[in-house]
């Protein structure tokens, strides 16, 4: 199982903040996005994390990742 | 080396100085570079009543200790301490802390210079501004 | 723009607040960037018990004056503080405090580092320094 | 009369601390030190100041000046 987490202004986007799936083939994590919400495309500026660290949509995940989308950050 | 999370106020000078006193530095250090981020009751032209500060828990706490780590890499630093504010803030509010202290002044105020700006750029926090006229908006541009 | 010069040891964060508290500030400032100088019990390899500042009373007032003029040329600072120790020090007390409030962050983090640079080029203190061996020596490089 | 002063490893190798002489004639920073210290040359890294503002040796000093001699400065 994985799970994915949005924040900020893609969670209300989203309209939830959590999405817990199985994958049973191979996945990045652009591809586990357009999965679970195939008719919204990523958007350009949403950064990418998995397990709390950085990562490109390219990033390949597996089972037991976070995989977090959110907005550019604005904290300090 | 810290970083604290806060949900309520807190007092930028009281975390210093409790930290401080832990630190067995005394006659070691002879800098120390601070820098205080305070809520402003204005941003891009409109006035402020309230902000909710939104934050990934988990990742804050390892995407800032990396930056620390990255800072210790680049200068000579004794110690250095992050306070980061989430929830509901009020104008006047600290929100962030950052203090540094070495031996030498250049490393102090290139290190914190350094930890405030990674931490702007990388630390995944959010505000959400309530304007005076109760309207919400998320911020945009972290200058 | 207050300048302070001190024969008695200061508490920087009691100056810093009690300054704070006296400015019509509230929710104006963002961004507050202190630095502050203590005495080290150790310069240039040798171990120092206790530190004498000589200063010449007026023209250090006068030149800290100037250098906080020139910031305000250079950046949007709001207001700042400069406290300075003179007399006997012992390690582990500060000896300089300069403290700069603005509205967004580059400015009072530039105005700092400018600040204290200036100080130390140009305000006419000298540090006599008292080693473990109980000789005395003027410091002579100022780094 | 014009105010001569001297501070810190300066003040200490003169053994005084200030001076004050009446002036009849048109001097200079450096004049006047050589008129007080005719054996003493002006150090180098020594710095000058008139009326607490710094000041080159050749500045021209007049009546009611202070002027300051003193080592690099140390603070901060």
């Amino acid at each position: 199982m994985i799970t994915l987490r949005y924040f900020a202004s893609l969670r209300e986007l989203l309209g939830h903040s959590t999405v817990q799936l199985d994958i049973f083939e191979p996945h990045t994590v652009l591809s586990v996005w357009k999965l679970v919400n195939p008719d919204f495309e990523l958007p350009e500026n949403v950064l990418t994390a998995v397990n709390m660290d950085y990562v490109l949509p390219s990033h390949v995940v597996k089972n037991g990742d976070e995989i977090a989308f959110f907005p550019p950050v604005t904290g300090g | 080396m810290t970083v604290k999370i806060c949900d309520v106020a807190f007092e930028p000078f009281v975390e210093i100085q409790n930290f401080q006193h832990e630190l067995a530095l005394n006659g070691k250090f002879g800098a120390t570079s601070i820098f205080i981020g305070t809520m402003r009751d204005f941003n891009e032209g409109d006035n402020v009543q309230a902000m909710t500060l939104e934050h990934y828990d988990g990742m804050t706490q390892k995407q800032l200790t990396k930056i620390i780590a990255a800072a210790k890499t680049q200068w000579q630093i004794l110690d250095c301490l992050i306070v980061h504010r989430v929830g509901k803030i009020l104008p006047n509010e600290p929100i962030v802390l950052v203090s540094v202290w070495s031996a030498h002044r250049n490393e102090a105020f290139e290190a914190c210079r350094y930890l405030m700006e990674e931490l702007k750029a990388n630390a995944p926090f959010w505000k959400l501004e309530k304007l005076a006229t109760s309207q919400t908006r998320w911020v945009l541009k972290n200058h």
